[in-house]
Order: C-alpha cells, then structure tokens, then sequence
C-alpha cells in the first residue's frame, strides 16, 4: 500500500455531470499512486491566511483514477452534491487549492477469478478503478452491476463502457437499463453462477442487501463501507463499524473494504 | 525584529522540560505512530497519548462523531488499548526523543491509582495527564472534574501513587475553573490542561433523534476556542501551577493567544483532524511571530496580555 | 404530508398565548421599531425587547463587539434607556398586536424588583424575562444566576413584585443547569429561558490585548447552539416548567432542534443582525416541517425526542 | 432618506483595481436609492440551504454608487480586501448572491457652499458620491484630497478625474501625486482658504488629525467614522462612538458621518 502524505493540491478541471455529479481532477504533486478502493480526505474552501473554519471537518472521497498530465500527477473524484461540504467542492474553479491526505484505507486487494462488482448512489466511484484493473489483467472475468433511482443520478456510465465490461444498470424508475433494483440484478446474475466474488459499494441498505444475497448463495462478498469520518487515518476513532465477532473495526484503517459476512450490518449507523 | 532561527523556544511544563512549547492533544494524535507519514514527531515540543484505562475498552457504537458549526461532537467514551498494551506495544514502536505524556481515565478512583502506578518508571513516559472529564458511577455519572470534593479525592490518590510530572486536566463544564484549579493546586499537582470538550447535544431533525449513539457528546474545534481562552485566563489568575492550554487551535495566532492568556504550552487537537502536520506548522508559525516582535524567547509570552482597558 | 396552512402553530408559553413559537431575543431586536423596514412584528409570536434597568445606562466604551468562529463575543454591559423611557417611549410605538416580552436586569436585588414592579399593569407588557447573566456587586462581581441561593433570593423578590408572567432567563456558565432550573421552579417562576452568551474572551495578537474594552464577553451564535441545545434538555429532564430555547438558532431546523429537546417556544438572537427577516423564515419553515413530517400542531413536537439509541 | 430593505442581490461582475482593491457591482431588486456617505451590510458566501456560519457577520460598505443597467438598479461597491469577509466578497463570481440589508445610517446631507473632501484608504469610497452630486450641483466648489501609502493602494481615482473635479494626491512614497500625507493637502488647502467644509473619511489616525487641523482653522468638518459592526441598523450597541459631551453615538444610526468636533477621537478603538 503506498504511503499517505499531505498536501495542498489544485484544482485542474471541474465539470457537472447529470443532474448532482460532479466531476473534479485535482493536481496533487508527488502523489504516490493507490489501490482500489482507497480514499482521500478532501479540505475545500479557503485555506492559508484565511482559513475555513466551518464547515469544519475534511470529506472522504474514493479515488476514482489517476493519471499524469504533463508531467504532473491527477487524480479523479466523482461526486454527489448533498451538503455542505461537497458544496464547497462543487463551488470550486480551476487554480484553487484543496488539502488533500491520502490515500487511505486498505482497498479491495488483488481481485478473484470471476469479479461481480455491484454498486450505487456514490458507491460507484470507488469500484471504477477495480473494475479497470480487473479487465486489463483478466480481460471478461469482471461484471458490473449499477443502480440509481433514475438515470441522470448515474456517475460514470459512459467510463465503465469505455473499460469495455460487462455493464448491467436497474434504476428505480426504469429511465435507464431494467427498472428495479440493482440487488435485483445480482440476485438473478448469482441464480445463474454463483462462483463470482461479490464486490459493493453504495447505500448501507444496499450493501447490507447484497451482503445478505451473497451470503444466501454461499457467494464471497466485500463491501466498501461508507461512515462518517473526521480524520481518515485511525485517531479519532469516529468511523467505527460493529463487528459480527463483538466490538468494533476502524473503517478508515481497517477498511473501508471488509468481508461483508464479518459486519454487523444492524448496527450500522 | 529578530531572527527566527534565534528564538528560544523552550518551555517547562510541570517539571518536564520541552524543545518548543507545542504538544498535541490526547485523543486527537493516537499513540502518535499514525502521524509518521505526516511530520517528524520530534519537531513537536511532545505529545499526550490517547487516554489509558486499566484493561482495553470498547468504545460507544456509531454514529459516534458529527459535525457541528467551526467544531465537532464526539462520543467515543472509553475506547483505548489499555495500560499494559500501550506500554508493551506502543512506546517501544516510537522515535526516540519523543516527548511522550500518557493520559489515563477511570471511572473509580482506585483503578485511576493503579493506571498511573503501571505507569510510572516506564522510561519513556515523561509525564502524566489525569483526564478528570469522565463520568464518574459513584457521583451519579457526574464528571469527576465537576465536583471539587470528588476532584480533589481523584487527584489526592493519583499524586501518592506517582512521582511523575502531575497534569490535571480540567473539565469546561464548571460554574468556576479557578475553583477546580485551586483544588489541584491544594492536592500536589504540577499543572493544569485546559480545557477539555464542552459537553454538548446535536439533533438530526429528521429521523428527531441525538445525532449520536451517546446522545451527548463533547464539543471540540474553534467554536470552543473563546470559551478556552477564557478559562485558561481565569485559572491563570486563581493558581501558580503552569497551565497547558488547548480548545480549537488552528494556527500559531491561536496559539499565542493561549500564551498570552497564561499557558506555558499548548495543545493542538481537533486540527489535527484537518492536518495531520498541522502541530509542526504551529510551532514553526510561533517561532515567526516571536521574531517578527521581538521576542527572543517564548517564554517571555507567557501571560504577556495586557488587560489594562485601552 | 398535510397542508401547510392547516398547521396549527400556536403554543402557550409560561401563561403567555402565542400565535408561534418563534421570539426573537433580548438585546438582539433592539424596541421592536428598528425592524419595522424589514418585516411585519405581528408575524412573529412575540419579541424580548432589551434588557432594562431602573435608570438609563450607558454601557461600555468600544470595543464592543468582535466576531468569533460561527459567532459573535459582545460586551455591551448595561445600554439601555431605562424602564420608564421604555414605557413612556418605545411600548406606544409598536403596532398593534405585537406581543412584548420585557426584560429587565440590575446589579442589586431590590432594584431587580423595583423594575418589575413599575413594568408591571403596563397594557402592552405581557409578560416579564429576568436576565440573571448579571454581575453581582454583593457576591463579587459572579453572575446572580451562577449561584443557587443567589438566584433563589432574586427570583423570590422579583415574583412577589409583579403578577406577570415570570421567565427567568438562565446563565449557561454553570456546572448544573437543572438545579438553577430546579431554584427557579421552587421560588415560582412561570417559565425558563436559555441559554444566555458563553462567557468568553478573545484576543488582539498583534496589540496583545483582549479585542474587547472590557476584557470578557459573551459568545452567542451558531458556535454556541449545541451547548444550548444540551442545556435545554438537561433543564427539560429537571423541571417541568415551559422553556424558551435559544442560542445559535439560524433556520427553521435549528428552532425545530430546540422544540424537540424541550422547549414549548423559542428565541432568534444574533441572527438578526445577519438577517432582520430572519424570525419570519423561522416561522415558515417550521410551518412547513410540520407540514412536511405530518404534524398538524406545533406542540405535538415538543419535547418529541426519542433518546432511546439508535 | 431612504427606508432600508433587505434583499438577495447578485453579483453583476466584479473586478480587480490596482493591488487590492476591488470593484463590485451588485444587481439588487428594488433598490431605493441612497445619500451619499450611507452604506450597506454585505453577506457574501453560501446562502440558502447550506447556509455559511462563519464568518458569520455581515460586513458594512459605503455605497460608492449607484446606476440602471437594462431595467434593472445596480450598486457599486469600492472594497479592499483585509480579512475573511472581503476575502469571500472578492472570491465572488457574476451570479452569485450577496445579502444586502440597506441602504443604511445618515450621510453627509446637503453639503455647503465650498466641499474639501478629504480621504485615505477604504474612506475614498464612502466621499466619491458626494464629490459627484457637489459637482452637478454647483460645479468647481468641491475639491478632493486623496491620500495611500502608494499609489497602488489607491481605490477609484479615474472615476474623480472623470467627475472633472478639483483633484489633489499624496502618497507616503511619492509613487503619485504629492509626496507625503493627505493631511499635509489639507493643511496647505486650509491655510490658503479655511471657508469650506471639511469631509473626512479613513483611518481614525487621519480623520482625528483633519479634525483637528480644521478645528486650528475654525473650518467645520465632518467624518464619516468606519467602526466594527454586528448589525448597521442600531439595535445590537455594538458601534459605539464615544462622545465629547460624554456618552456614546451609535455610528450606524447617528452617523456613519458625524461633525468631528463632536466625537472623543482619543478614546476611538
Ligand atoms: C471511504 C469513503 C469514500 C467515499 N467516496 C465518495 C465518492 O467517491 N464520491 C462521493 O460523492 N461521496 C463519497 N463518499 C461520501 C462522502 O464522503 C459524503 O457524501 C460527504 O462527506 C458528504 O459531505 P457533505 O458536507 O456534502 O454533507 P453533510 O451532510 O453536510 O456532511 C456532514 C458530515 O457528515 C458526513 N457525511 C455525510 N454523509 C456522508 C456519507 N455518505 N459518508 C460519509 N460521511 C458522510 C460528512 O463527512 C460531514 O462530516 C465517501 C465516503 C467514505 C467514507
Ligand atoms: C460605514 C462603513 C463603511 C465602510 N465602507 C467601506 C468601503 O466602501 N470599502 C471598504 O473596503 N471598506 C469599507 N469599510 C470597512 C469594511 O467594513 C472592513 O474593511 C471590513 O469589514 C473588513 O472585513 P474583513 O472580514 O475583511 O476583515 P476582518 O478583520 O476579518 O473582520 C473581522 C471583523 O472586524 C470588522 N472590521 C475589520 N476591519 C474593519 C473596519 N475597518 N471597519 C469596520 N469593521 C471592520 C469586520 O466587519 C468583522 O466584523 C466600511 C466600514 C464602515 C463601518
Ligand atoms: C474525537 C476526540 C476524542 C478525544 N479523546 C480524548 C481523550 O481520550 N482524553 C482526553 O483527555 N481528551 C480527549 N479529547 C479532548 C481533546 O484532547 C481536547 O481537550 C479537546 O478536543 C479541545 O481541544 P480542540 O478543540 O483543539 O480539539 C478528545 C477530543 C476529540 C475531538
Ligand atoms: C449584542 C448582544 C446583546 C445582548 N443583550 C442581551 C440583553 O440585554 N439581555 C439578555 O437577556 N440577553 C442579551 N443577549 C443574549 C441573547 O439574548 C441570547 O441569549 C444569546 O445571544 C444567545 O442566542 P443567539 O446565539 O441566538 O444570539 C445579547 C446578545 C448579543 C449578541
Ligand atoms: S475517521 Fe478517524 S478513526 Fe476513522
Ligand atoms: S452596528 Fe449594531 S448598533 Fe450599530
């Protein structure tokens, strides 16, 4: 796993896509490259001089790709607008500094056979990286499965297409691919094999779900999980997931991927 | 105008001599090895390990921390490693030169005792907050750090049971600090930490419930830093013991005002949150603000507020 | 789901029938005219108009005032123009239907009650709000409301002189505010109101200095709301007398927070100031959640916080 | 003078002036016009839904000027950015909204036979209206004395030498006009002629020494006082001005413009 630093990074580009996402590459020098599934913790807003003090705490975002940009490194976040945190991203213009720490976390590790990648709402960022791996090492071995309640709420489609996958969507309301739920569709893909590793990131319902549907087929599940944070990196304490086994794990340095089965999906928040 | 390079940026706090009068708060910087990628924990004056109880804890479940205007609530409760584990495993994983002070928590006074005897003699610790902002069972859950007769019960059996450098650390939600100060002073501690979290409640209004499991929690972050200030004068002015001030410092500003006020060093906390190199940018930014007015030495700030009306 | 405008908003707060339960805050709307250009009193359930005392006062010299994190430290000390002044003067030029909430604070209890008496049987004064955030002299300058017996005699005295509706407004520098609660409750006070600004000092690095003439000032605004928050529910749980809640409140979701903790009405401070419409949006927006959560009356949300954990 | 409304403006554009000086021109729906020396509380930042709490006071402004762009009232605004608040209002971008509450407190009023306008820093934007409407009504009887550190400090210039008025400048460095301070203008323009009226506004330094070079020369004089605000329309105390007969102004309500002679410049914070 490549060390985390600390550094004020850049705005390179920021465009709206759909009806809430957002689209950010950020310039972040020296950035020593991440895995699957690891996140950043992002400050936006006014730094230095005059700093933001509210809102107060930075935001956990999955690094959706990376890339060099002449000479320098970018990396990508896909993201929701809700409050105000990710107002304050979406706020952003070229040339404005963002406090970046990361990457963090343990990510989904060196993917199985046969991938089965199931995500939602802003669960999508964090498994595109995987999937693009996936297919440039086992070319047709992974399938991803999105959901939304409508089509223009989708991050990313037209990336994933671009990898070349497998790709099936259910939206609530059918506006785009099966209408239903994306659980939906992984029951019917793990009714027709149920040798794939089940790999979610999305809604705690949905992951929760997923969980349960794998377990049901005897299908291995990971699950990245999606808590509250406030440092990113173990202090604080505040990110803490219920174990099956009693206690608690870190999710920001324990995961956020886990073995779905090992979560006490009730007691999450 | 002075040159920076030439401040004298040592302290003494409680007897335990310090390279810069900067430390980070316990509970905020976990036994410092998360922070390595970060910053060289050497470029600290030291810092204050995550509070000990005597066996490992568990902690409160999720939702344990939330957001709240310029700071944050939290509700972790007791959640550590436990005594023996940070001794056995955590000192020996960091740097030497650390200056290291262990903090510990009960909720009865005679594990309290035992917490600080296991200890004590351990190399590596060079001092010991007392973190008297926890509920106390006896009293009714009340705050050991709430009650003078209580308080001065805890800090009377933590002293006969070391010999280390004795730091209490108060609790904001009194009706008088100087009071609780005064109490330390009386039963042999070498200095004070103020403030700790204000205890606080944030609803979600939707699903109209605390936002945390807790349902109270502590509020930390620069909304509490007026209030810090406040009481750091106030204890100032009621005892001679030296005080480490903290609550909502972000910057070097925010630190020197704590010196202004009367501590001889402080504690970054929550911004360690935001920037994990935060503490080392403070104490470089204090070393500035010395040279930029004259200070050739920092300690030279300490209580240098000037309250006369202008 | 059910119409807005079907929602019944009125509440009785401490014998005082109210068409919402949205007030705006002593010291913070000034007589009531000054808001005349920016919104119509009548929509508001009432206001808090500014503290008085027996003769006119001057207050501090400046500065006054200095911004905080989410917040605002004042130390106006005692401006006012005086009970009578305020009714001779500054009751008649109010609209119509506009219902007034005096306060009133002294350095000395029996001119506490000498305000009371002369505010009471005034035609608009419905009902009274005793600003025990005061300095002492007697007691050496402590707030009355730090003090239990302190508090008791006061309120004791300032309740036989009037037969209006007697809230007392509470300090929020205490160690327990459910026993200033509980004093109020014994000597006969109809109501709470809480919380008044945090006690606090900020300071002028750069002229080393506190920013304010008078040394300490009081905090209020968003940074203090969930300290006030906790405090209202904790006097909740200890009196069963109605509460007016404040501190930090800027939307319709803060106000709600504070009816689900305890609070039959609430009080819209420093916001004011950044908004001089803002009680009238509070007012809409807790019509529409109510609206938006099914609920046809306001009263059925207070106190409707479910403490169990999640 | 015209009642006050509070309303959402939009940022029309705004534009960087020398080193930090900016201009702000605000579309603001139903605006009733102003006197000159009246100002107005500005909210920039996040508004709305996600609503900004820190810094959270309002920060007063003069009105420098006002105009109708396509059926709509437009204000400018002169500032200087000094700390968090104007650093938000010079992150504006066009469409953005900025609470205004205004306009506020009493001007200069009907100005006097002969105008000396004498101004330093922020205070240049608080006397340019005044100058303009001396000018159309009795053109050649006001003289303007602007006074910086340097000449890039200096807010609006161009727009006086437009108005065709009577234009006097010092800078500390010399990098324009005079040599020296803007004071110095005035004690030379007095000693010639001390008939006019003297209208001061900068910082409190300056205007207490024009008040009392004016004073020396028995020529009446006006300052236009810039202390902290909370609230601009008189009820939270907190612009308190001390008095020479004793007791306190409140410069958003009695002033902002106030006769010198009246106010106890030593105990100005
Ligand atoms: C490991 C991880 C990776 C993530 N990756 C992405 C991503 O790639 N794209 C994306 O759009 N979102 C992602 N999220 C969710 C994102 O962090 C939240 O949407 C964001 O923090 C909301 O902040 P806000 O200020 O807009 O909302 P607010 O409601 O104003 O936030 C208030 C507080 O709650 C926290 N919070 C609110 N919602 C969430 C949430 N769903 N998860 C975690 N904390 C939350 C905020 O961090 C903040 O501390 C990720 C979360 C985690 C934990
Ligand atoms: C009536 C009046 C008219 C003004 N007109 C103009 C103008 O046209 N152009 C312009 O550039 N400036 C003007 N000012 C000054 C302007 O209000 C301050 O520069 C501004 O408030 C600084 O805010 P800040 O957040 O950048 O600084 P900060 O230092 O971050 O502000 C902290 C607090 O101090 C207050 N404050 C700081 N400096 C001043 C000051 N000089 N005057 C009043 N309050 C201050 C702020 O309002 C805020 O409450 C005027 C002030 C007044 C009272
Ligand atoms: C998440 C969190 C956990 C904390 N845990 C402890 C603790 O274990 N022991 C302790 O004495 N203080 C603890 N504190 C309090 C801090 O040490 C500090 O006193 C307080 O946060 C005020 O400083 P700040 O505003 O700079 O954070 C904790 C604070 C936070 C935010
Ligand atoms: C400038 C200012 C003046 C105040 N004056 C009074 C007063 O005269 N009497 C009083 O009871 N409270 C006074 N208060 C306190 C408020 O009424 C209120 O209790 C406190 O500000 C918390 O609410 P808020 O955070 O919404 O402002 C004052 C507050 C401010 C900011
Ligand atoms: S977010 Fe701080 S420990 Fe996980
Ligand atoms: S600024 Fe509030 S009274 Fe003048």
């Amino acid at each position: 796993m490549p060390a985390p630093i600390r550094v004020d990074a850049q705005v390179a580009s920021l465009s709206q896509e759909g009806t809430a996402s957002w689209r950010l590459w950020l310039r972040v020098p020296a950035w020593p490259g991440f895995e699957p599934g690891q996140f950043v913790m992002l400050s936006p807003g006014p730094r230095g001089a005059a700093p933001r003090s509210d809102p107060l705490l930075p935001r956990p975002m999955a690094v959706y790709r990376e890339r060099r940009a002449n000479g320098e490194s970018e990396i990508e976040i896909l993201f929701k607008r809700h409050g105000r945190g990710t107002a304050l991203l979406a706020a952003c213009a070229p040339g404005d500094r963002v406090g970046v720490v990361g990457p963090l976390g343990r990510g989904f590790g060196q993917t199985s056979e046969r991938a089965l990648l199931v995500a939602g709402g802003t669960g999508i960022a964090s498994v595109y990286e995987l999937a693009a791996r996936q297919e440039g090492r086992a070319p047709g071995t992974a399938r991803v499965l999105l959901g939304a309640r409508t089509g223009a709420d989708l991050m990313g489609v037209s990336d994933f297409e671009a990898l070349g996958v497998a790709l099936e969507i259910a939206t609530e309301d059918g506006s785009l691919g099966r209408r239903g739920l994306v659980t939906d569709l992984l029951e019917a893909e793990l009714a027709r094999d149920a040798s794939a590793h089940v790999y979610a990131c999305g809604p705690t319902a949905m992951m929760r779900r997923c969980a349960e549907i794998a377990a049901s087929r005897g299908a291995p599940c990971s699950a990245s999980l999606e808590n509250p944070m406030a440092c990113g990196f173990g202090v604080c304490l505040g990110c803490a997931a219920p174990l099956r086994a009693g206690g608690f794990a870190l999710v920001c340095r324990d995961g956020p991927v886990f073995d779905a089965a090992a979560i006490a999906w009730e007691g999450m928040p | 105008m002075s040159d920076a390079e030439d401040v004298d940026l040592r302290v003494e706090l409680a007897g335990i001599p310090l390279r810069n009068p900067v430390l980070t708060a316990s509970g905020t910087f976990g036994y410092g090895t998360e922070f390595a990628p970060f910053l060289d924990l050497r470029r600290l004056g030291g810092f204050v390990a995550k509070s000990l109880t005597l066996e490992p804890r568990r902690g409160n479940p999720p939702p344990r921390i939330a957001e709240a205007p310029s700071g944050m609530l939290n509700a972790i409760s007791l959640e550590n490693v436990g005594v023996d584990a940070f001794v056995r495993e955590k000192l020996p994983a960091l740097p030497e030169g650390v200056v290291v002070v262990a903090s510990l928590f009960e909720t009865e006074i005679d594990r309290y005792a035992e917490v600080a005897k296991r200890l004590s003699g351990v190399a590596r610790v060079s001092g010991l907050e007392l973190n008297a902002s926890c509920p106390h069972v006896k009293s009714g859950g009340i705050e050991f750090g709430q009650n003078p007769a209580v308080l001065a019960t805890l800090v009377r059996a933590v002293r006969r049971a070391t010999t280390l450098p004795l730091l209490v650390k108060l609790s904001p939600n009194v009706t008088d600090i100087g009071e609780m100060a005064r109490v330390c002073e009386a039963e042999g501690a070498d200095g004070l930490s103020l403030i700790n979290s204000v205890q606080a409640l944030e609803i979600d209004v939707e699903r109209r419930r605390p936002v945390l499991s807790n349902g109270l929690g502590g509020l930390s972050g620069p909304a509490i830093r007026p209030i810090a200030l406040r009481m750091v004068w106030q204890a100032r002015r009621a005892v001679k013991l030296p005080i480490c001030g903290m609550g909502g410092i972000a910057s070097a500003e925010d630190a020197v005002k704590f010196l202004l006020c009367g501590a001889t060093a402080v504690q970054v906390g929550t911004q360690n949150y935001l920037d994990p190199a935060a503490a080392a940018g403070v104490v470089d930014g204090i070393r500035a603000y010395c040279a930029r007015h004259g200070f050739s030495r920092v300690v030279d700030l300490v209580g240098a507020l000037d309250m006369r009306r202008p």
